[in-house]
């Protein structure tokens, strides 16, 4: 078991032959993921890495069955890509791009929402479900099978705490990258209800950051689990009103402090801990 | 990316929204000529920020004389941080009545929203939330003037009134500055009420920066340092702190838990710097170079690859490190994930090793830094 | 039994106080409709004949439940009517405005769609359940109650089938008018189906009209009824590529013709009717 | 409505479509003009016909001589029905390969539909369905470039060709001539390539005449009749035929039936004329001395009430009646629906016994036709 995508999940790859797409399609294709096609408009017909690539999503679903789309393609034109992959009626599409318009993408989540597709994204590193199944960008090498699930607004900070959950003995059932972005398909809360009922995953580890109300949410919801939960926030020392790369990650008005997400979550039951370190010890205590 | 008050009253005004007569002028001649033409005025420093009555940069004038010796003591002033460079001198307007309208973003929703109220003219933060209408729109469906209606007609207005139909045809000019122009936020504060008509009497306009490639007609401010430019050049992210250990990390996430460890342990961070995702080579020894001019006492490289290629990374090392003056200060690189063995090898082959875990090496960088004397690069 | 609307059918009429609007009201009433509300921006909190009349159909929803709306909104500003009693969520929308631009009627019977709304119309009479509940502007004195089911392209020429329909002892159950328009929301298929399942009628009496190609795709189902089913089609006279008033009635490409739509409906079983007096006679001897 | 090739090619080019390059002239000099200007030559009478082709209405000019004949042997001929007043002198262009593509509205599906063909040049219903392509979209979602891009994969183009990316443009143009333009019909036949350009060879449009009240740049071409124009202005559908029975009824249907009944009992009818539901005393009177112009054997008026109230069209009647010259020709009138006996009594006064069957009234002012001397009401 896992969330969202297994073994068995067909794969597509959006802008397969662009630079970030051709370079984790090998990736992917590497850690076994089924990518049973690409897309590159003008590129139809060539085989890339062992994989078919067609000209559209329509062509792609004349021939293969397809379960989830991955999106590389550039900002400016990602919306475009959004709309073919959920128009085609595919279920699952992580988009990976970063710098979306935020108008483009309210529509595309708006579009999502109305198809009952799952979107995760954007600005995310995707999904990787461990050992069966990965969609995005995260490095292959610390997602390994185990009872913890992972759910990040950030990339790198969910492979840094990967490894050391991996290096302290505990693999992740399945880690999801919610998106740095102010909007987002899929939510904490979507993707905790989805672990609370999964029967591999029996600890989740929930890294936040600063901005926003995501944490704040989620501890709503966290209230009711009968899974612990660790949380991790970045952005402790971050100063206010200060823009920190992720266009989520203001401090307005006073919401989405560090101090209050900590607060919610604590209440809420989670274990919060204060270095990236500590989420593997606090893990090791709660499984042991 | 924030704009100037007069430029989002251009704006209003392209798009059918009244606001007061008044002109930009960039010298006190200017200004008195303005307060000539227009009558009595109020003149407002042109400067990024809120809060500018509570400052004086908003200021009354009866005559030219006055508004002049105005605008002498306003322009080149420093208010809230920023220079005055610009004033906008406008007509004063007989106030009725005041109301809050602002478009922005709900992110928990995941759609725009109208939010408005009858207390205007006041931070909207002091107004009850009784008293604030949030109304969301759907992103696909857009906007509609039964909305407006709704609105107006809950914010206590006769709809056959010539207020109510003057709200109603606002809210729709503002919701299409906001869609047209890739806002995410458009702020009326106050919209006012002036006999008859009614006016956008102030324009805080925010522009999506990822749209800025398709609304290009804007004239946008920047709001940013020469080293913050240099770095967004690039496509990077940079914010510049008050610190002495440059920090490069790549993700925003990662590179604010990098300040947070480097706090932990008692140092303090001179920049936040996130290397996005996919970042080659060059652009990473262009940002580290950014980082050097910086002068701080060590430089710390925090990078956990994804996307990022470690061997990219040390491959920009070596480039920097080569290069006319080379790199005078302490460098503590951190380097995990795609392409680690190939990125080691190459550090180790410039004498260079790598740390493997982001703590222990957060802990070192702070640990030389403590013992450098300060300017330790020149 | 009757379709679509009842007795029970609780009725606002958006437009109330307009010259059409202020004079249907009244027969609406008169003919015993369940009219619980009005609304005209800046009238709200008037009554008129008798009802209420509220500034928005947000205001009347506050105050009043309810099941269908009339729309007596000027061509130019009729989409937002629409759109405005949709997104309330009112689930019966009868669009009585002619000359409403055809760009707008396509979006708001996508949304209708969209919102699982019955849409009538646009540029319809109405619906009229006969003795029951009238949402339109036919007269009311020749729609009684009977065992024949109505649906016309054409208002007036279902006045006239009805009367005479009336005069030869026949009422009707319901009649439908499906709008005189290029696209409409209600089709004939839908209304025959609608009928075919109503115990109440034991006839149904479809009054066409040259152009588009509603008539041939209503043979298609007429084929499956097990109800007897009486046309009559309008236009036989007319000139080719010549428009009469109604914008769906253009003859395009041959398709739409007089002679193509009595043969698809005779092959379907249908009785065509050459007069419209021939319709009473024909439903006579069906229902003898 | 439709408009004339050369403003339907203006609107092309103004979303980004391109067109050959030409001259729209009204005389023999300007068209000798144009073509020592551009080159060889098409010479294309400006007319609201398809087939012009086929009616010598689209001829070729090598030189400027030749396109000065062509213009004088073009302008002022009569072309299937209508007077040649415009010429379209355009570059005549080097096909390489002609495509056929439209925009118009599925009235089933309820919704836009893009057709294409890789068969263009020739008559689309001459070519076989299944050279045919329709793709429909989402009236609320719209267009996108992802569903030109299936389009032209499906029209067996390489979409990462120059022609491939041109036509992907294309389509997206003229979906936006159609979306922004209230088009009820944007047809391109042929669309060629050039070369590696792509030009609209030609352009047929039909605007929504519901729409006209929003798309005022356009310049419409009136096809009316005088009398046609009379009754358009009052608001009514009007059209001209050529029997001696002039026919006034409420309602498309109705009227279309009334002409059917009148044909039925070896009447002709004079006209087609739809008073639209609600129409009041003034606007009856008004379209009844229309008719009366036009010096019918007999006027029948056919009025089933429902928004229109049959007491005032017999206050019309009343009023036409005492004006003036009066009404010299036999009126058959039927009354019937909304406040008939109110109008029933109103005739009674003026001597005048309505009808109340429809089929009787036309049989009997079929009657009134037949015995009726030839231009009686002179």
């Amino acid at each position: 078991m896992a969330i969202i995508v297994d073994q068995n999940t067909k794969v597509i790859v959006q802008g397969i032959t662009g630079k970030q797409g051709s370079f984790h399609i090998r990736q992917m294709l590497a850690y076994g993921t089924k990518v049973v096609a690409g897309v590159t408009p003008g590129k139809g017909g060539i085989t890339f890495e062992g994989v078919p690539v067609y000209d559209t999503v329509q062509a792609v679903l004349e021939n293969h069955q397809v379960d989830a789309t991955v999106i590389f393609i550039q900002a400016a034109i990602a919306k475009d890509a959004v709309m073919e992959a959920l128009e085609a009626g595919i279920g699952i599409v992580v988009v990976i791009t970063e710098h979306i318009p935020i108008h483009d993408e309210l529509e595309f989540i708006s579009y999502a929402r109305r198809k009952g597709a799952i979107l995760i994204g954007p600005n995310t590193f995707g999904i990787i479900s461990s050992g069966k199944c990965k969609i995005g960008i995260p490095p292959n090498q610390f997602f390994i099978p185990g009872p913890v699930g992972l759910v990040s607004r950030s990339g790198t900070l969910a492979y840094e705490i990967a490894k050391k959950l991996a290096a302290a003995g505990f693999g992740q059932s399945t880690a999801v990258g919610m998106g740095g972005d102010c909007v987002k398909g899929l939510t904490f809360v979507e993707i905790l209800k989805l672990f609370e009922a999964d029967p591999e995953t029996r600890a989740v580890v929930l890294i936040g950051e600063i901005g926003g109300d995501a944490e704040e949410e989620a501890s709503v919801y966290i209230k009711e689990m009968t899974k612990p939960v660790v949380a991790y926030i970045a952005g402790k020392s971050a100063p206010p009103e200060k823009q920190m790369g992720h266009a989520g990650a203001i401090i307005r008005g006073g919401r989405g402090t560090y101090q209050g997400k900590v607060k919610a979550l604590s209440k809420a039951g989670a274990l919060v801990a204060e270095m990236p370190s500590e989420v593997p010890e606090k893990i090791s205590k709660l499984l042991a | 990316m924030r704009i100037f008050e007069y430029i989002g009253k251009e704006l209003f005004n392209r798009f059918g929204l009244p606001v007061p007569k008044g002109k930009v002028v960039s010298c006190a001649d200017e200004a008195a000529l303005a307060a000539a033409e227009i009558g009595p005025v109020v003149v407002k420093a042109q400067i990024l920020s809120g809060k500018r009555g509570k400052s004086g940069g908003i200021r009354f004038a009866n005559t030219p004389a006055e508004a002049k010796s105005i605008a002498l003591e306003l322009l080149g002033a420093n208010i809230r941080g920023y220079l005055v460079e610009k004033l906008l001198v406008e007509e004063k307007l007989a106030v009725d009545q005041e109301f809050y309208l602002a478009v922005t973003i709900d992110e928990e929703a995941k759609s725009p929203v109208i939010i408005a109220s009858n207390q205007g003219g006041i931070d909207i933060e002091e107004v009850p939330e009784n008293r604030i209408l949030k109304v969301h729109t759907d992103a696909e469906l857009g906007m509609y003037p039964f909305i407006a209606r709704n609105i107006v007609r809950r914010l206590g207005l006769d709809l056959g009134s010539q207020h109510g139909k003057e709200l109603v045809k606002a809210i729709l000019a503002t919701y299409q500055v906001f869609q047209e122009k890739d806002a995410v936020l458009v702020e009326i504060n106050p919209l006012v009420f002036s006999g008859e008509k009614i006016f956008a009497a102030d324009a805080k306009v925010i522009i999506d920066p990822e749209a800025r490639f398709r609304q290009k007609d804007i004239p946008y401010v920047e709001d940013q340092t020469e080293t913050e430019k240099l770095a967004h050049d690039l496509g990077l992210s940079y914010v510049e702190l008050k610190g002495d250990i440059a920090v490069m990390a790549n993700g925003a996430g990662i590179a604010m838990s990098t300040l947070d460890i480097l706090m932990h342990y008692g140092g303090t961070p001179a920049n936040f710097l996130d290397v996005v995702g996919g970042t080659d080579t060059e652009t990473i020894a262009r940002s580290l170079e950014i980082l050097l001019a910086k002068k701080p006492k060590v430089i710390f490289i925090n990078i956990f690859g994804g996307s990022t290629r470690c061997d990219d990374v040390a491959r920009a090392y070596v480039k920097v490190k080569k290069k006319g003056s080379g790199i005078q200060v302490p460098v503590v690189i951190r380097l995990e994930g795609t392409n680690q063995d190939k990125g080691r090898r190459i550090l180790q082959e410039c004498g260079i090793e790598a740390y493997t875990d982001m703590e222990e090496a957060a802990a070192k960088a702070v640990e030389l830094a403590a013992c450098a004397p300060a300017g330790s690069s020149s």
